[in-house]
């Protein structure tokens, strides 16, 4: 079982989602470079670490998205593997049309490192680690998290009970009040059986010990054990 | 003599002292330069020369003085001379961690293009930290800027802020800890000085050598272009009126091809001296200054082809080529042989790799352009014959002592004395500029500056972290130039002490006016007899640093700000409680005796001109004590501690109140005056929050070691932010809430004056 | 050939940047500006034998690269 | 009236951002690409009785705001 962890040049996550995996949740981790063409035959689950991949220049995850070992990811998530992307992973998705919308520049045009409260809010097999409308807290790093899709495709996610994570803070619209998101949307589902989540906030920042708080655990942990399950049906 | 004969002149045509002039050279250093090479330079020769002599590179200045900095220690791995200083974490393990640091300046780019200036600042020292085979694990940066009011400070504050967020986020390196203070000093020259550390294996260390003839010289990263020519000789002279024309084009920086390189870079360490022999970063005065470094460090010279050099705009000149400082560019010297397996590696991260000359042994730096030779100079003696300065310099008039008048008038509005202190932009919070930056990216943050005394940072996949802080009290310094520079260091030490670490190495960055000015050479000189004092004392070698001279516009000049940033280690990182949430009724008791005067005091700058006698502070009895907080952080019933600094106690009451985000309150022990024990700064000591449980122990333990104590009150009993004085009666009183509302509105306001105001 | 990608972002779409170019215009005193939109503009030479090949080349690599249709509308010009 | 503002790096000053989508153009087969800038393109609606008074307020407005005068260089038009 291993949870493979894609590296793209400017990936700056990737040795923190390993440890997290490895040190955190007790997994085995491998680092994957972007320009493979294949995942390896054991991957059981993708994580698309944060960062800024290709420096974030002309759109964030727009050169990644675009990258030689995309369709194999692409072909994995059609398979039903759990797939996972934080931050600059989560703009990857998105890029990728593997997950619906994009994610523009904060409102306010600044970058944010804080701690946010996030309400857990989609079904998924990589959320049943949470308690249904969980609260918990964990903290973003990003200056371009400010969710949008077309009002079709947000009505579409409410609906489906596709909306993973909101900002509970947020202002008179209803959206994020920390960047401008959409519904103060934070993390969307995906994929053909829910298997992929993208998410602004960094689950692995807040899964040892040193950490102070696990919030990011059951994220974590989740990701292992559907894959898990998945080996053994 | 302007710039542009120099312009007009080509290649190989041959200088005059008044050209020598144009590059920063004085006519004696024209003619010593003749007398070296035995006759007169070429443009690209004279180019290299005034580089390496300029004031940026050779220290010519300064360095007389730095001499006397302690930098020997058993701990220390790389002292000052090569590109970061490299400090033994774990003394007892052959191939155990050790840590690359250093602080470096970037002010006078940053004044020209805050963004950018202060961005490339921040690549130019994660460069020379992973030059020498370290990953970067930790960044901090302190920072001065002109009064509020000044009409250019918020958009260099806002530019500066943007920039060092905007390199060190992508990079990927956590920026744990700033220090911004504010002063009319600083409103022609703000102070950007950038640090960095990275973690390393002590047998895995690399140097700068161009050793072993015949070795392939490979230059690797960005395209060479038109950036910055005379970078160093700028940073070699003071801004005036009618100068603007002659500034270099600015330097952009590319974080993400950094952070290409710094991959790339630890690959090649990863296979060792199996293809690698020396490597160097292009920092100030770019390709000269690796090039001559690194053949004179091991005593060889260098062939260059320089058309072999990649070039991003067409028609480069040899001497813009030598001399250019585009960012994130590395020189290094291969293996025979090996250039292809070099060249792999670099292309796997998409970057530019060339051979462009090899090792020569005849020790003389030969540059070839278009098939001619344009540049023939020694290595060593360019690099080691720099000419060298004993500026005269006068000692620092020690200012008056308060008198009582001044204490007087003082005391009649205690409150607004108090609200003074906990508003002004230099004690402010600076959750603003904090947020800005990725703080845990790396995932090994414990403790940021926006939380703690210092900060804290495991080493990856071990339980091992280092402690880190950036300090400097410039107006302490602009009293007492010495005694404000061993503060600075005591500042740093007692701050990793308050998180439970020992200190064992310190980078320091020299920021004063014209070394031209005798009273200035004076304040440089007394501080870096501050520094050595303070580190013999104290134990803790100094391992590398940074000179910026020529901060002044006109006849105004920077307060002297020697800033000093401490290293210190925790071994194990279960003792330091990880930032254990506080909570009401948790006890504050202060450790260490109180301040009984106002001198030197920040409650007193600008009220009472240059005034204030800074006493000598009792080294060996502060460092008792700060071991002795050290001893009580880790483990027990202590579950955070605070250094009393910029501010005094009332400042640090505040601050461990609104960190908690718990109210406090505090009275203070009989016989004790006001306003020298909550705002007093002319001694150090410590509070310590304990819980209830606690008291008696830690007051046991302070009581055993003869070290004072006093417990002064609790946090979250009331509402309302209260210092009470001797007689318990109330003095300060302040709904705690709006106290932290106004106080976190600071910085914040300060940026939307601005765009006010330019209105 | 030199041609000229503007990217803009589609009218349902926020464009943080413009509104906050729009606030500091206006607190600067240009209070008659109004509708600011800020957009990228890309400019690159193409090896392409004429202005039509030029173009059908750009749009594709919009399509493929220069834009993200979900949030963002493309116009090419061929500049020489 | 619109107008609309681009704002350059100066020659010289070193585009990151077009490097690197000249190289990602590259890696996606686009090998006759070149010289690729990205540039910033502002648009908006300004209070002016004319063309010449809308330039020169836009003008305006580019030097207090819109460009940074050390590394950018800027062009303004009335669009109607
Ligand atoms: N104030 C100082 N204290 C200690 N070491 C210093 C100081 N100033 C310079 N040095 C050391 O002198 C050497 C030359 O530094 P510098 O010229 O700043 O390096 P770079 O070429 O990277 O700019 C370095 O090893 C540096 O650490
Ligand atoms: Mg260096």
């Amino acid at each position: 079982m291993t949870v493979v962890v894609v590296t793209f040049p400017g990936s700056n996550c990737d040795r923190d989602c390993i440890t997290a995996v490895v040190e955190g949740a007790h997994g085995a981790a491998l680092r994957v470079f972007h320009k493979e063409h294949e995942l390896p035959e054991t991957t059981t689950a993708v994580i698309l670490p944060g960062g800024f991949s290709f420096g974030d220049y002309l759109r964030c995850g727009a050169m990644a998205a675009r990258s030689n070992l995309m369709p194999a990811i692409q072909r994995f998530v059609d398979a039903g593997g759990p797939v996972v992307g934080i931050c600059n992973g989560f703009q990857i998705l998105c890029e990728a049309g593997v997950l619906p919308g994009a994610l523009l520049r904060n409102r306010d045009g600044r970058f944010h490192c804080e701690e946010v409260e996030l309400e857990v809010s989609g079904d998924s097999p990589l959320l049943v680690a949470y308690q249904r409308n969980e609260n918990i807290v964990l903290p973003i790093a990003h200056g371009e998290g400010n969710y949008f899709a077309d009002d079709d495709t947000i009505a579409l996610l409410e609906r489906e009970r596709r909306i993973a994570f909101r900002y509970v803070a947020r202002d008179e619209q209803g959206h994020g009040a920390i960047n401008g998101a959409k519904k103060a949307i934070a993390g969307v589902v995906g994929g053909p059986q829910r298997n992929v989540i993208g998410l602004m906030p960094h689950p692995e920042r807040r899964s040892l010990d040193l950490h102070g708080a696990d919030d990011g655990m059951p994220l974590l942990e989740a990701l292992l054990s559907y894959s898990e399950h998945r080996r053994h049906s | 003599m302007s710039k542009s004969a120099l312009n007009k002149l080509k290649d190989t045509d041959l200088t005059t002292s008044e050209h020598g002039q144009a590059v920063g050279l004085s006519l004696d250093e024209f003619e010593r330069a003749v007398k070296l090479i035995g006759r007169v330079p070429n443009k690209v020769e004279l180019g290299c020369i005034g580089a390496m002599w300029s004031e940026h590179c050779s220290y010519k200045s300064s360095r007389v003085h730095l001499k006397r900095l302690p930098s020997a220690g058993p701990r220390v791995l790389v002292g000052p001379g090569e590109n970061a200083g490299v400090v033994d974490v774990e003394p007892g393990n052959p191939q155990g961690w050790a840590v690359a640091f250093k602080v470096e300046s970037h002010n006078h780019p940053s004044y020209i293009e805050p963004y950018q200036g202060a961005a490339t600042g921040v690549g130019g020292i994660l460069r020379d930290v992973f030059t020498m085979g370290a990953r970067p694990i930790a960044a901090m940066n302190l920072l001065r800027f002109g009064r509020v009011a000044h009409p250019k400070t918020p958009s260099l504050v806002d530019g500066v802020v943007r920039g060092i967020g905007g390199y060190g986020n992508c990079f990927g390196v956590p920026t744990v800890y700033s220090s911004a203070e504010f002063d009319a000093a600083y409103d022609g020259n703000v102070l950007v000085n950038a640090f960095a550390l990275g973690v390393l294996r002590k047998d895995r260390i690399w140097k700068g050598n161009a050793s072993g003839v015949g070795n392939p010289v490979m230059y690797v990263g960005a395209k060479t272009g038109r950036d910055g020519i005379h970078g160093a000789t700028m940073a070699s002279d003071s801004f005036s009126a009618g100068k603007e024309s002659e500034r270099p084009t600015v330097q952009v920086g590319d974080p993400f091809k950094e952070k290409l390189l710094v991959e790339a870079c630890l690959e090649l360490f990863e296979r060792g001296a199996e293809l690698l022999v020396g490597i160097q970063d292009m920092g100030a005065a770019g390709l000269t200054s690796s090039l001559f470094e690194m053949a004179s460090r091991a005593g060889s010279g260098v062939v260059i082809d320089l058309d072999q050099v990649p070039a991003r705009e067409t028609g480069m000149t040899a001497y813009e080529l030598m001399l250019s400082e585009s960012q994130e560019r590395m020189v290094l010297v291969a293996q025979a042989g090996k250039d292809d397996d070099v060249r792999a590696i670099f292309h796997k991260w998409d970057l530019d790799c060339t051979t462009i000359g090899t090792v020569s042994d005849d020790g003389v730096v030969r540059l070839r352009k278009d098939g001619v030779e344009v540049c023939v100079l020694p290595a060593t003696p360019l690099a080691d014959e720099a000419p060298r300065y004993e500026r005269p310099f006068t000692a620092p008039a020690r200012p008056e002592p308060l008198t009582r008048v001044d204490v007087q008038a003082l005391k009649k509005n205690p409150i607004q004395i108090v609200l003074d202190v906990l508003l002004s932009p230099s004690t402010a919070p600076k959750t603003w500029i904090y947020k800005q930056y990725d703080r845990e990216v790396g995932a090994g943050t414990l403790m940021d500056g926006t939380h703690a005394a210092a900060a804290l940072v495991r080493i990856p996949e071990t339980q091992i972290a280092v402690a880190l802080a950036l300090c400097c009290n410039s107006r302490q310094c602009s009293l007492d130039p010495h005694e404000g520079a061993v503060r600075a260091v005591v500042e740093g030490v007692a701050r990793i002490s308050a998180v439970g670490a020992v200190a064992v190495g310190v980078t320091d960055c020299l920021n004063y006016g014209s070394p031209l000015v005798p009273e200035q050479m004076g304040q440089l000189a007394a501080g870096v007899d501050g520094i050595a004092h303070a580190c013999r004392v104290l134990e803790v070698p100094v391992v590398s640093g940074n000179v910026s001279l020529y901060n002044q516009t006109d006849d105004q000049s920077v307060l002297p700000t020697p800033a000093v940033g401490v290293v210190g280690v925790v071994d194990d990182l279960a003792t330091v409680a990880p930032a254990m949430p506080l909570k009401a009724g948790d006890v504050l008791i202060r450790i260490g005796a109180p301040p009984t005067s106002l001198e030197g005091s920040f409650a007193l700058w600008g009220k009472v001109g240059r005034k204030g006698a800074l006493p000598v502070l009792d080294l060996a009895a502060t460092s008792i004590l700060c071991g002795f907080v050290r001893d009580l952080r880790r483990g027990g019933h202590v579950l955070d501690a605070r250094p009393t600094l910029l501010g005094g106690l009332a400042q640090c009451l505040f601050d461990f109140a609104r960190c908690a985000d718990l109210s406090a309150r505090a009275t203070l022990p009989v016989d004790e005056d006001f306003f020298a024990s909550f705002l007093g700064e002319e001694r150090l000591c410590f509070v310590v929050a304990v819980d209830n449980q606690g008291v008696f122990d830690v007051q046991r333990r302070c009581a055993d070691a003869g070290i004072a104590s006093a417990v002064l009150g609790a946090l979250g009993v009331s509402s309302s932010f209260r210092l009470q004085d001797s007689g318990g009666d109330v003095v300060f009183d302040r709904p705690f809430q709006k106290l932290v509302d106004d106080a976190e509105a600071v910085v914040p306001d300060l940026i939307a004056s601005g765009r006010r105001r330019s209105a | 050939m030199r041609a000229r990608v503007i990217v803009r972002l589609k009218p349902g779409v926020l464009d943080p940047q413009g509104a906050a170019v729009e606030d500091a215009l206006h607190t600067l005193g240009f209070t008659g500006a109004s509708n600011v939109r800020v957009q990228k503009l890309i400019e690159l030479d193409v090896d392409a034998a004429d202005a039509d090949a030029c173009k059908l080349l750009v749009l594709e690599m919009a399509d493929q690269l220069l834009r993200n249709p979900v949030i963002e509308d493309c116009g090419v010009e061929v500049l020489q």
